[in-house]
């Protein structure tokens, strides 16, 4: 814990950044913190807990982080896919931001909960964990950590849901999208969000529709996923930010799933590894064209 | 792959060489086939001319047996038990009605799953294991010294689309299977010529006289015999060539099955080769001369290449 | 009359076409050209090219009722813009992966490749989808979610919302 | 507020005999925004045009739509008639009811709904159109002719002559084509050699056409009027500026024995060889995968085992040496002109072709195809003009001769007419009668096809005054016997077999497009059709143009073509060049892709989608004018208007012009109003 507040101290102190983000203890569990003064660097936490992906914080139209100044942000192994895909998408520089890298054993689902690591609370996320060592961190901090326990539960889902007739699987989004109140929690989470207009919110012409009735989420969903479609990293921060319970996460998994499948294709924390849509190969699967 | 096997009446009757032939050569390459319980007439070559739904059913009657015995696919050696079970199971295939109709007129369930084969295709499919095992046998066989001009006829490559022939102007898979078992096909250009087929009773003249100038092709090419994968062509060629046996000048016709049987070695007779009317045992014969003498040649030409080495 | 006929056969699918320009747009003018019949269920938008084709088009049809979408563009190396189809090839790959996965019965969705010279074809695929779609039976479901709302969203019952943006804004604010 | 006219056109009666025209106009009169609607019998007629630019003045129209055939018929007629009455071109569009509707339904209530419903979605995309500008690109008053056959080198003369620069490039050593092979022309049996060696010498001449021989293209870029070529000049191992043509090479090469190309393989060359005689460039190339000496560096020989046309050679020209170059080419139009090749015949076939192995073409050396026949009887060919067989020399007595050799012949993968042969056939008839006078000639036909100027007449007089035998019917196939060739045939008209005992047998082989078509419409964006050929814009209205603009085509790579049809598209493709370059910009359709750079977050996701290259970056400054991100930016001039960026943008930054989100959005609500 003290290397974490000591490297922060130091690189707030030597002017290196002009604010740290990191977690702190907060009322319920851990919670996200900018710590600019070097004497709050004590309120640095990581643990189990340390759930929320600060990449999102990237986002160079946070105008409210970035006028902080410079950040540094701490970063698990999962995180900087998240961090080299904003490298990739031309978002942010590399000598930008500083992170610093921890070596995480996995983190649990709920950052308020129980901090014990076990089947029943490991966060989905860290399932087939592949990034171990945060390789695209300036620092790397901590001791080597064990694997995560590792769960199936979200490959499971899906498979459930392959499983069902299209009938029954249109009922059963179609049930889960009629809870969305269109808050955008999951936009906002989503580190890889970044556009200033979002599709959802333009108005001429509305592609998508605002009310917030089964139709219009379904298509801010179907939308959400397509433009994650060789992106999205799979933190899982979009489900959990759902204040309604909707399971973002099978839609993502399936798509990495699709995407794995047809071009063999997994996001990774290389930054020159681009995305495969936007790409193509002369021999890309047609089975489905006539 | 599960086959049935579909004799028909010509290799229960005329055709019994050929039977006794295939029969032998699929034990000796071990390929499983199982007779269709209580078959019955392909409906050749007769039944599509007086009935075209009769042509169809009764083709179909021994599909659906097939089926029902869980094969997936059947052998007709017959050219023409072949061409009628073929057709009417691709006929079945274009026409949905037509196939929705036939399980209440052959009254069992009927699919049409079973696909139809002819010896040239199912041999073909076993060419590599008949070229292993012939590798077996000793270098100068009769079989390697024997020029065989391989006779198609009509059935086993028309009409297109339905017969699977590679090319229905100038097909190779007999000589494909030839070549397999050491043989040496010759190239001729009467491969799929008109042998007289069904007129062989009622313009005897003609048939002979279609059938002359195929042996005389043959014979011009330079093969030692003609071969053939149909009782109606054997017939039409072997029987018809009693007449000029008298020439000395007649050419063994022999079945395909039999020629791939003798490159494995197996006995004449088991074959039926003594069923002909033309008599092979003089073929035999003079293969079997040329063979030593091959071998002698070969012996005194490696003696004379050791002797010049040393 | 109507009596004697069947539901289904009185149901005359809605289809909307997404078609480039140069290709299956000619393509479907040559049908014309040739006097081809065909089922009178399919209207076509005109794009450039199959790589303008977004996604949100063939949701947008849905929403508005269709009871089914082609997409059809020019075949692999054909593109008047040499590579417009390979890019959309790829999009629909995952798009209609993911609409399968959403419950849209894949039924509902063609997609094609159709030459300028393959008239035949477009009436084919016109035909055999008009066909389908029947058999499927009307979309309504698609476009009926617009009722389905969940009683929270209408009357702004309190919602559970965790700590996962506005704590930073916050802190933020107090640094600053 | 919009204010559109709806017309509603008859098309005679191609579109009223199916569509209620009247019912589709008084409905339409009714839908929002439509201030005018009417029927009219030619919409596209001076009348009907008349009607149109009338309506816009009247009732000031905001935008047009005209409901007639498809777009790519009439749409710039209409477009130009709607700026002519002082509304811009691009609030115009027009609905597909013809091709699409009348010509594809039968008369009803659904066809009218249709065609109603087709025409008020593009009522409602049209409200969302907006007046936009042509765009105005300079243009570089240089052609590129690919290919130096005679369409190649008519266009490339004609160009030249009409003042502007040509660069002509021709993959062979020398240009001249197939028409240099021929023996001679039908109708009128002029010598083909007399009528194109002068024209091939012109080419040399011209002061303004540069020709790159034994050169292929190997990339272009750019767009109409900025094209970038680079060609490929391979190299000929010959220094074609000390070269002097004089042939010692040739008498001093050792390798004599290789099939000369242009006698059809019935004639030998050396080596280092000039393909004949009347060769232009008159240079020899050295043809090095059959040359001693570069067999020999192939197989990693230290010592060249030749060497003799170098030793030969008083001006030191041959370069063993030289290697392949590339030039840099600007120009503002091409024209393809590639030609054909011929059908090969035998069992082994390129492209899913089927050949026909029943004809032993190639394993008995007296069938033979029509090629190998015309250097037979071309008193340039390799037997001076004397019909001999290829077997033994011997005068062949019997010739027969069968038409349609692939061509109309599905099975074997080529369904169309090779539109030559029946004249060639002919033509083979009376050269035959002409030097064998005791010769008989039986020609196979399916039918004869022989419209053209003087053609019908020539072809009677093949069969009345030369004696030509024709038998109606197919040959099913033909075999050795003894000396001469079996042909078994059935003559459908006698309805019995025809067997004929040949000397020699000739087979009219169907016409092909080269296989390096598809790849160089590739290179070109240019669609080519099932078979390979080059398709036209338009194959009655635009016959010379491309799918792309500034790339236009003559002569047998679009279709099969006689002379006189090569001739004819390649001056109508070099008129199609010196229209292009008679002005010194290019007016083109505003169609292209425009980023709002307000909204672009700077992904490149359009960079790497775009396949023309047309996205640039631009700096985005803030207040105190510090560089602070990037947004893409359109090149106008470079955009082709495909759209894939447009569907890419993940924030709806970037819309195509004329296809906007808006028109589409428009026209989906249009159609499917619930």
């Amino acid at each position: 814990m003290s290397e974490l507040q000591d490297l922060a101290r130091k690189l707030l102190e030597e002017g290196t950044v002009q604010v740290v983000i990191g977690w702190e203890a907060g009322r319920r569990g851990l919670r996200p913190v900018t710590i600019t003064d070097p004497s709050d660097v004590e309120k640095l936490v990581f643990d189990t807990r340390s759930v929320h992906n600060l990449a999102t914080y990237l986002d160079p139209r946070r105008t409210q982080v970035r006028k902080l100044g410079k950040p540094a942000i701490v970063v698990k192994g999962c995180d900087t896919k998240a961090v080299a895909a904003l490298l990739r998408e031309a978002q942010i520089e590399r000598d930008e931001v500083v992170l610093i890298g921890v070596r995480c054993g996995g983190v649990v689902k709920d950052p308020a909960g129980d901090a014990t690591l076990t089947l029943e609370t490991v966060a989905p996320r860290c399932a087939g964990c592949d990034v171990r060592e945060p390789h695209l961190a300036d620092f790397i901090i901590g001791e080597e950590q064990p694997e995560p326990p590792q769960v199936t539960s979200i490959d499971e889902r899906v498979a459930e849901l392959d499983a069902m007739t299209p009938d029954e699987r249109f009922e059963f989004w179609a049930s889960q999208m009629e809870k969305c109140v269109r808050c955008y929690a999951c936009r906002q989470a989503c580190p890889l969000c970044v556009c200033d207009q979002c599709v959802a919110d333009k108005t001429v012409p509305q592609w998508i529709e605002r009310s917030p009735h089964a139709r219009g989420n379904l298509s801010w969903h179907m939308t959400r996923a397509l433009h994650l479609a060789g992106r999205c990293v799979g933190c899982g921060e979009c489900e959990r930010a759902c204040p309604v319970g909707i399971p973002i996460t099978l839609i993502n998994r399936k798509l990495q799933q699709i995407v794995a499948e047809s071009f063999d294709f997994e996001v990774s924390d290389d930054p020159a590894t681009a995305s495969p849509i936007g790409t193509f190969r002369d021999d890309d699967r047609e089975d489905f064209i006539l | 792959m599960s086959l049935g096997y579909y004799p028909g009446c010509s290799l229960h009757g005329t055709a019994r060489e050929f039977d006794e032939s295939m029969r032998a050569v699929t034990d000796a390459l071990d390929i499983e086939m199982t007779e269709i319980d209580n078959w019955s007439c392909c409906g050749a070559s007769s039944a599509h001319s007086a009935s075209h739904l009769l042509g169809v059913a009764l083709a179909a009657r021994n599909l659906a047996l097939a089926e029902a015995e869980g094969r997936d696919a059947v052998v007709a050696p017959c050219a023409a038990c072949f061409s009628r079970l073929a057709t009417a199971r691709h006929e079945l295939l274009e026409n949905e009605e037509l196939a929705a109709s036939l399980p209440d007129i052959l009254e069992r369930p009927f699919e049409n799953t079973v696909e139809v084969l002819n010896v040239v295709q199912l041999l073909l499919e076993y060419d590599e294991r008949i070229r292993e095992r012939v590798a077996q046998s000793p270098v100068f066989s009769a079989v390697g010294q024997m020029k065989v001009a391989a006779y198609y006829g009509c059935l086993l490559v028309r009409p297109v689309g339905v017969a699977g022939a590679d090319d229905i102007e100038v097909p190779t898979t007999m000589e494909q299977v030839a070549t397999a078992c050491g043989a040496q096909p010759v190239t001729w250009n009467m491969a799929v010529e008109c042998c007289g087929g069904s007129l062989s009773m009622s313009r005897t003249s003609s048939v002979v006289r279609l059938g002359r100038a195929i042996i005389d092709d043959a014979r011009r090419a330079g093969a030692d015999a003609l071969l053939v994968a149909c009782p109606m062509c054997h017939a039409n060629l072997d029987f018809r060539q009693v007449a000029r046996t008298e020439d000395g000048d007649a050419l063994p016709v022999l079945y395909l099955t039999q020629l791939v049987g003798l490159a494995l070695g197996i006995d004449p007779e088991t074959l039926g080769m003594h069923r002909h009317f033309v008599d092979t045992s003089p073929l035999m014969a003079e293969l079997a001369e040329r063979a030593k003498a091959a071998e002698a040649a070969a012996t005194a030409k490696a003696s004379a290449r050791n002797g010049s080495v040393v | 009359m109507s009596e004697m006929t069947e539901p289904i056969n009185d149901f005359e699918p809605r289809i909307t076409a997404f078609v480039c320009n140069w290709c299956t747009y000619t393509g479907a003018d040559m049908a014309g050209t040739s006097r081809m019949h065909m089922a009178s269920n399919v209207r076509i938008i005109r794009l450039p090219c199959t790589g303008r084709i977004d996604a949100l088009f063939i949701i947008k049809a849905f929403e508005r009722g269709a009871d089914g979408v082609i997409v059809s563009g020019c075949h692999p190396a054909d593109c008047h813009y040499t590579a417009g189809n390979y890019h959309a090839r790829r999009r629909f790959i995952v798009f209609r992966e993911l609409l399968g996965f959403m419950g849209v019965d894949l039924g509902r969705v063609t997609f094609s490749w159709v030459s300028a010279g393959e008239g035949a074809k477009w009436r084919d695929v016109v035909n055999e989808t008009v066909e389908r779609i029947r058999e499927l039976g009307p979309f309504d479901a698609y476009h009926d979610l617009a009722l389905r709302q969940a009683a929270g969203a209408a009357s702004g019952t309190s919602l559970d919302v965790p700590d996962v943006v506005a704590p930073v804004v916050a802190e933020a604010g107090d640094a600053s | 507020m919009a204010r559109i006219g709806v017309f509603v056109c008859h098309c005679g009666e191609n579109i009223s005999r199916t569509v209620d025209c009247a019912k589709v106009s008084a409905t339409l009169k009714d839908h929002p925004g439509v201030v005018v609607s009417q029927d009219y019998k030619y919409m596209c007629s001076d009348p009907g045009q008349t009607l149109i630019k009338q309506a816009i003045e009247e009732h000031d129209l905001t935008g047009v739509v005209v409901a007639a055939c498809s777009p790519h018929m009439h749409e710039k007629t209409f477009r130009r008639a709607a700026s002519q009455a002082g509304l811009n071109p691009f609030v115009v569009e027009m609905a597909n009811i013809r091709e699409q509707c009348s010509w594809v339904h039968e008369a009803g209530p659904e066809t009218d709904a249709k065609a109603i419903e087709i025409v008020g979605t593009i009522v409602e995309k049209v409200k969302n159109n907006v007046p936009l500008e042509t765009i105005h690109i300079p243009v570089t008053k240089r052609a590129l002719v690919i290919g130096g056959g005679i369409a190649g080198i008519q266009a490339a003369l004609d160009i030249a002559d009409g003042g502007a620069e040509v660069v002509l490039v021709e993959k062979e050593p020398s240009i001249g084509g197939h028409m240099s092979q021929l023996s001679e022309t039908f109708p009128t049996l002029d010598c083909s050699q007399c009528i194109l060696t002068p024209r091939m010498v012109e080419v040399y001449q011209h002061p303004r056409i540069t020709l790159h021989s034994y050169s292929e293209v190997e990339s272009v870029e750019g767009y109409i009027g900025n094209f970038h070529v680079t060609v490929r000049k391979k190299a000929r191992s010959v220094d074609e500026d000390l070269c002097t043509g004089c042939g010692d090479c040739q008498a001093a090469c050792p390798s004599r024995k290789i099939p000369s190309e242009f006698d059809a393989g019935l004639g030998m060359r050396s080596a280092i060889y000039v393909p004949f005689p009347q060769a232009v460039p008159n240079i020899p190339v050295l043809d090095r995968e059959n040359c001693t000496l570069f067999k020999g560096r192939a197989k990693g020989r230290e010592k060249d085992l030749c060497g003799k046309c170098k030793e030969s050679c008083l001006r030191s020209a041959i370069d063993y040496e030289q290697e392949d170059t590339l030039i840099d080419e600007k120009v503002g139009a091409i024209v393809i002109a590639t030609g054909f090749k011929l059908y090969s015949v035998g069992r082994e076939q390129p492209e899913g072709l089927k050949g026909y192995a029943e004809y032993n073409y190639g394993e008995i050396p007296d069938v033979i195809s029509g090629l190998q026949f015309e250097r037979l009887a071309s008193a340039s060919g390799p037997t001076g003009g004397q019909i001999v067989r290829p077997s033994d020399g011997k005068v062949p007595k019997k010739i027969v001769f069968l038409q349609c050799i692939g061509s109309r012949d599905p099975e074997k993968g080529i369904s169309y007419c090779s539109k030559i042969c029946c004249m060639y056939a002919a033509k083979h008839t009376m050269l035959y009668r002409h030097k064998v006078h005791d010769g008989e000639a039986t020609v196979f036909y399916m039918d004869i096809r022989s419209a053209g100027k003087g053609y019908e007449e020539f072809v009677r007089r093949a069969i009345e005054e030369d004696g030509a035998n024709y038998i109606r019917g197919r040959v099913s196939r033909m075999y050795r016997d003894g000396e001469t060739v079996k042909v078994v045939g059935y003559d459908t008209l006698a309805g019995e077999t025809a067997i004929f005992d040949a000397d020699m047998v000739v087979l009219c082989t169907a016409m092909r497009p080269h296989k390096g078509n598809k790849n160089l419409g590739r290179k070109l964006s240019v669609t080519y059709d099932q078979y390979g050929f080059i398709s036209s814009a338009h194959p009655k209205l635009r016959p010379v143009e491309t799918t792309t603009a500034g790339v236009f085509v003559a002569g047998a790579c679009m279709s099969p073509s006689d002379i006189p049809d090569s001739i004819a598209s390649a001056s109508a493709a070099a008129s199609k060049v010196l229209g292009m370059f008679s002005g010194d910009e290019l007016e083109r359709e505003p169609t292209v892709a425009v980023v709002n750079e307000r909204t672009c977050i700077g992904c490149f996701n359009c960079e790497r989608v775009c396949p023309y290259g047309a996205i640039e970056h631009i700096d985005v400054c803030n207040r105190e004018n510090e560089v602070c991100g990037h947004v893409a930016r359109v090149l106008p001039g470079v955009c082709q208007g495909c759209g894939t960026c447009v569907a890419t943008c993940p924030s709806k930054s970037v819309e195509l012009q004329g296809f906007t989100d808006e028109q589409i959005f428009a026209e989906i609500n249009a159609l499917l109003t619930w």
